[in-house]
């Protein structure tokens, strides 16, 4: 299945650079097939048997459509899995991308890692819903979100006392490599709030105090934004498990304004947008 | 004052501009008397309220934040307590999900008539801050960070 | 172990503001120990502390002749500068220095010196200015060249025409067309075109030009049209730098940290450098 | 005649020293599935067995990621200033891969020079460094690349080499090792054994020939178009040391730090006019294989590099120091016409 997806994949970038329709294809390469796959820029058309498709697939290329490098490489074509996809549609309501000058190739995900990454399991885009052109066929599971946050559920039967200590534990771990950050297609500002200092907002310190601060920096600018790609929990050296906080942020946009960040480019975004209704009861 | 061995919590307001601390005021030149533990911060707007503020109050030492602005509808910018009450009803759920002391943040509407619910709301943020004592974990947690 | 890191508590003796955001500092040591101690070579720099917003590097731009005071010029444009902007005699601030090579004002003796500045790169060559003009008979014709965009931008203004008044020594200003006033009897042009127009003699001389990247590119092959080598032609590089000392691998250009082997280098040197500057 | 040591006792070694109040630190699970060198509580958490190489590296105990170096206090125009000193407890870290071990007499030169810096100086003097040969290695690993290997000495005071039974072969290098061990070791004609080390290699003379005039070579864009800009290469690598000094604080005064930084980051080099030395990725993965290759061997005869692999399984797109000198390879032979 993921053989013949391959293929396809090859067959369908070298027409778009044989045609010239687009200039690169930003897509998943791998020195050895028990490697990691990485992300790669084809620009000819004799190169994209270095393409591949398999499970190991983890990176969410479209962190590369806002990036200045990337960009002045021409128009690009770009391998996206249903979760990336989603991406792009936050990204281009945002007014990052222009959807007209990219070639979008989804491909049909069964999901990535061995054993199945976190987010794999309640996954309901495995089909790629925005794309141009998508290879091979998964069938779409349906929207379990109980599953979905069923990890946040069970993180969230601890006591406040408790989770506080967990995430002081998590953060006096982090070195602030900005790894979550860079490697996020939604962290796109040229300057990083946290790059400020006039003020200085967050302090710069990998202390557990700077740290805790970036950590809600970084979660809350996702607010409504983070399509569950999970890939700043996967990169980060430190193990910190930041998919709970994104998930909290997720869970809370869905239950309260029903809304699943890059599912709709309809939908008005929920920071940014407001219902005269809005809930209120917490407030005195 | 209290039985909790001399302990005055700090708290911090964030308020804006045109209604909560004109409401402060209010209550000033009403003489009504609310506790002396808050500190006012004005900003243009619940809309400008960055929630690293937030953050920040309880870095430097807060036991309790307080953010506070205009009646739905009464915004001087239209609809700036509106986007506001849209990112504190998300902002919550992440301090919720990091353990954060949900009772030491508070978000009230208060207007530029209501000298007396500014009154009444500090009283009754500082009585149950004080009753909560200091928020030591937070101030564990900066004091591991020199 | 001494603190290499901690800095000097230094008084603020004197502020002079020179243009809408430029401004130079006196300071003097407020341990008179440390006063007596301290010396430094022109061209040197110093990492200046505003304590609370922290360190910035600037060249120390009074000559090495004063024993009185140390004075550092800057342009108010970041965290630190912002401070430092505000302070007034009386307040205090932090310094560790002198860092950084220094001009050969040795080797530069019995020749003619050309300075060539724009805008606020004046201060470190505002040193050496002195220094040569304070030890006179050490030294040929000594010519400053110095631009700004407009009238108001000059930096240490007053003390061009004290130097023109010296023996053997030539002062051009010019400002950018566009940003004379009316009553400004000087050069109008960009520095290169006033530098060719100028028929600075080139024989037995140096040259110290600083400047930003772009008035430097446009001057140094008109520099060498009048004959002037690579080896003779000198810069201060003002590469970004946090500790000075050659170990937060910030300045590095090339295989040269500019906080130890700079900031002074010839053109010679900088040709075989990337253009990490 | 060897000198070998039960894991058991060495376990009590580390509770001994844990007693007394020192500070032992070594390879532990962090998480589940994540070995990384960590202070310990007690002796159960020390993991010797089943890793490559623990995520991170030592230089933290010797260069932490973040270190106060004065204390400021504002009182009108006045300032108080005040010396910090490093913690003066004793540190012992048991475990150690020999490629970070040989990390600390790398970088003792760039504390070293001209400048001594105290903070680094006194940690490393109040540390003793116990390594474990490398019975294993992975794709990632290039320490004989490098003059380094599996059971390289360089920086340990003393080595741990595997029995196969559990126990280990105890090698002392100097004083602080053998003082750590004496008594605690039994006489054995028991010899531990070391693996040969690992498959990949690279041409060091090749890079430092090739890096010579190196600046305009447009491979670099091309080969760091899929670096994101990270610091997970740099803040886990054992001889990266480029650092920040800020101040942190309030009105009434604060610390002034000394933290991390990473010249992969696009704000490193920008100067106040906001111009930017190193405005692309290529540059700055250009600079960051450069120093390591060149620019310190140049001053300090010594390659800022042990080969340990840590920038690339860290790596979130698979780069690192060896593949990036691979596609460098890769990119000076002609016949190729590929990006990235």
């Amino acid at each position: 299945m993921t053989s013949d997806i391959q293929e396809q994949l090859r067959q369908t970038c070298r027409r778009l650079l044989e045609e010239e329709k687009v200039d690169v294809v930003i897509g998943y390469g791998q020195s050895t097939a028990d490697g990691p796959a990485y992300p790669v820029f084809i620009t000819a058309p004799q190169d994209v048997d270095r393409l591949v498709w398999n499970d190991r697939c983890f990176n969410n290329l479209t962190a590369y459509l806002t990036r200045d490098e990337v960009k002045s490489l021409g128009k690009p074509a770009i391998v996206v899995k249903g979760c990336d996809d989603r991406a792009l549609v936050v990204l281009e309501q945002e007014s990052q991308i222009n959807r007209d000058e990219i070639v979008v190739i989804g491909v049909a995900c069964e999901g990535v890692g061995e054993p199945r990454a976190a987010k794999c399991a309640a996954c309901d885009v495995h089909m790629p819903r925005t794309a141009d052109e998508t290879l091979g066929e998964v069938p779409n599971g349906p929207a379990d979100l109980e599953a979905a946050y069923a990890e946040l559920d069970a993180f969230m039967a601890q006591s406040p006392e408790e989770r506080m200590a967990y995430w002081r534990g998590e953060f006096e771990r982090c070195v602030k490599c900005y790894a979550c950050r860079e490697v996020c297609p939604m962290c796109y500002c040229n300057r990083c709030i946290v790059d400020k200092n006039r003020p200085t907002v967050i302090d710069t310190s990998a202390h557990v105090k700077g740290n805790l601060a970036w950590h809600v920096t970084r979660a809350f600018h996702q607010a409504g934004r983070c399509v569950g790609c999970d890939e700043c929990t996967r990169v980060c050296p430190a193990g910190i498990n930041l998919r709970l906080l994104n998930l909290s942020l997720a869970r809370a946009a869905d239950k309260h304004f029903d809304y699943r960040a890059g599912m709709d480019k309809e939908a008005a975004p929920v920071i940014g947008a407001y219902r005269e209704e809005d809930k209120e009861d917490f407030i005195l | 004052m209290s039985e909790t061995n001399g302990f005055e919590p700090k708290i911090v307001a964030y308020v804006c501009n045109w209604c909560t601390y004109l409401g402060a005021d209010l209550a000033g030149t009403n003489r009504l008397e609310y506790p002396p533990n808050v500190r006012i911060i004005r900003l243009p707007c619940t809309g400008r309220i960055d929630f690293n503020l937030v953050i920040k109050a309880f870095e430097m030492g807060a036991d309790a934040v307080l953010v506070s602005g205009c009646h739905p509808g009464d915004c001087h910018y239209t609809a700036g307590n509106y986007h506001a009450r849209r990112r504190w009803i998300l902002f919550r759920e992440l301090l919720d999900t990091l353990g954060i002391d949900m009772n030491r943040i508070h978000f009230a509407w208060i207007s530029a008539a209501e000298g007396k619910k500014f009154q009444e709301t500090i009283t009754e943020i500082t009585e149950k801050t004080r009753a909560l004592g200091p928020y030591e974990a937070y101030r564990q947690l900066c004091e591991a960070s020199s | 172990m001494d603190n290499v890191y901690k800095p000097e508590l230094m008084e603020v003796l004197d502020v002079h503001q020179h243009t809408a955001d430029v401004k130079s500092i006196r300071i003097k040591f407020k341990d008179p120990g440390k006063a007596n101690d301290f010396s430094f070579r022109v061209g040197q720099f110093g990492m200046f502390s505003a304590f609370g917003a922290g360190e910035s590097t600037f060249n120390i731009c009074s000559s090495s002749n004063w024993k009185d005071f140390l004075e550092f010029c800057f342009r108010k444009t970041g965290k630190v500068t912002d401070v430092l902007w505000r302070l007034d005699p009386g307040d205090t601030i932090g310094f560790r220095g002198p860092y950084g090579n220094s001009y050969p004002m040795e080797e530069w003796e019995g020749k003619n010196l050309i300075f060539i500045g724009g805008g606020i790169a004046m201060p470190p060559i505002r040193c050496a200015i002195w220094y040569a003009l304070e030890n006179r008979d050490k030294y040929g014709g000594v010519t400053v060249v110095y631009g700004a965009r407009t009238v108001g931008d000059f930096v240490f203004a007053d003390e061009l025409d004290q130097w023109a008044e010296k023996e053997r020594t030539r002062v051009i200003r010019c400002v950018d067309p566009g940003g004379e006033t009316p009553d400004w009897p000087y050069e109008i042009g960009l520095i290169p075109h006033v530098i060719e127009k100028a028929r600075i003699p080139a024989d037995n001389a140096v040259a110290l030009v600083v400047g930003p990247p772009i008035m430097i590119k446009f001057t140094l092959p008109v520099l060498d049209k009048m004959g002037l080598a690579a080896k003779d032609v000198y810069t201060s590089l003002e590469n970004r730098m946090k500790c000075g000392i050659g170990k937060c691998g910030r300045c590095n250009c090339g295989p040269v940290y500019v906080c130890k082997e700079g900031p002074i280098f010839t053109l010679e040197q900088l040709t075989q450098l990337p253009q990490d500057y | 005649m060897s000198q070998t040591l039960s894991h058991e006792d060495l376990l009590k070694l580390v509770d001994g020293c844990l007693g007394q109040g020192k500070v032992v630190a070594g390879p532990t699970l962090v998480k589940p599935d994540l070995c990384a060198y960590a202070a310990l509580r007690a002796s159960d958490q020390l993991v010797l067995k089943d890793f490559i190489h623990p995520a991170n590296s030592i230089k933290g105990f010797f260069f932490p990621r973040h270190e106060p170096i004065c204390v400021y206090r504002l009182n009108g125009n006045d300032v108080e200033l005040e010396d910090v000193d490093p913690p003066k407890t004793e540190q012992i870290i048991i475990g150690v891969r020999p490629c970070d071990a040989a990390a600390l007499p790398i970088l003792d030169h760039v504390f070293n020079w001209d400048y001594a810096d105290k903070f680094y100086n006194e940690r490393r003097e109040n540390t003793t460094v116990v390594t474990l040969a490398c019975t294993d290695y992975d794709d990632n690993c290039f320490c004989t690349s490098v003059g380094l290997g599996p059971a390289a000495e360089k920086g340990s005071d003393a080595m741990l080499l595997p029995l196969g039974d559990g126990g280990y072969e105890v090698r002392c290098f100097t004083d602080k090792g053998k003082a750590l061990f004496e008594g605690k070791t039994t006489p054995s004609d028991k010899t531990g054994s070391a693996s040969e080390g690992p498959a990949r290699k690279i041409d060091v003379k090749w890079i430092e020939e090739a890096l010579e005039d190196d600046y305009e070579n447009p491979a670099w864009k091309t080969i760091s178009l899929r670096c994101l800009g990270c610091g997970a290469c740099a803040y886990n690598c054992p001889t990266c040391h480029c650092f920040d000094i800020v101040d942190e604080g309030d009105a009434a005064g604060g610390l002034r730090v000394k933290n991390w930084d990473s010249c992969q980051f696009g704000q490193f080099t920008v100067h106040a006019s906001g111009h930017n030395p190193r405005a692309n990725q290529g540059q700055r993965q250009r600079q960051r294989i450069q120093h390591k290759f060149r620019i310190y061997p140049e001053k300090f005869n010594e390659i800022l590099c042990t080969g340990c692999g840590a920038c690339t399984r860290n790596c979130p797109v698979a780069l690192g120091v060896l593949n990036t000198l691979e596609a460098l390879r890769a990119a000076a032979a002609p016949d190729t016409s590929e990006v990235g």
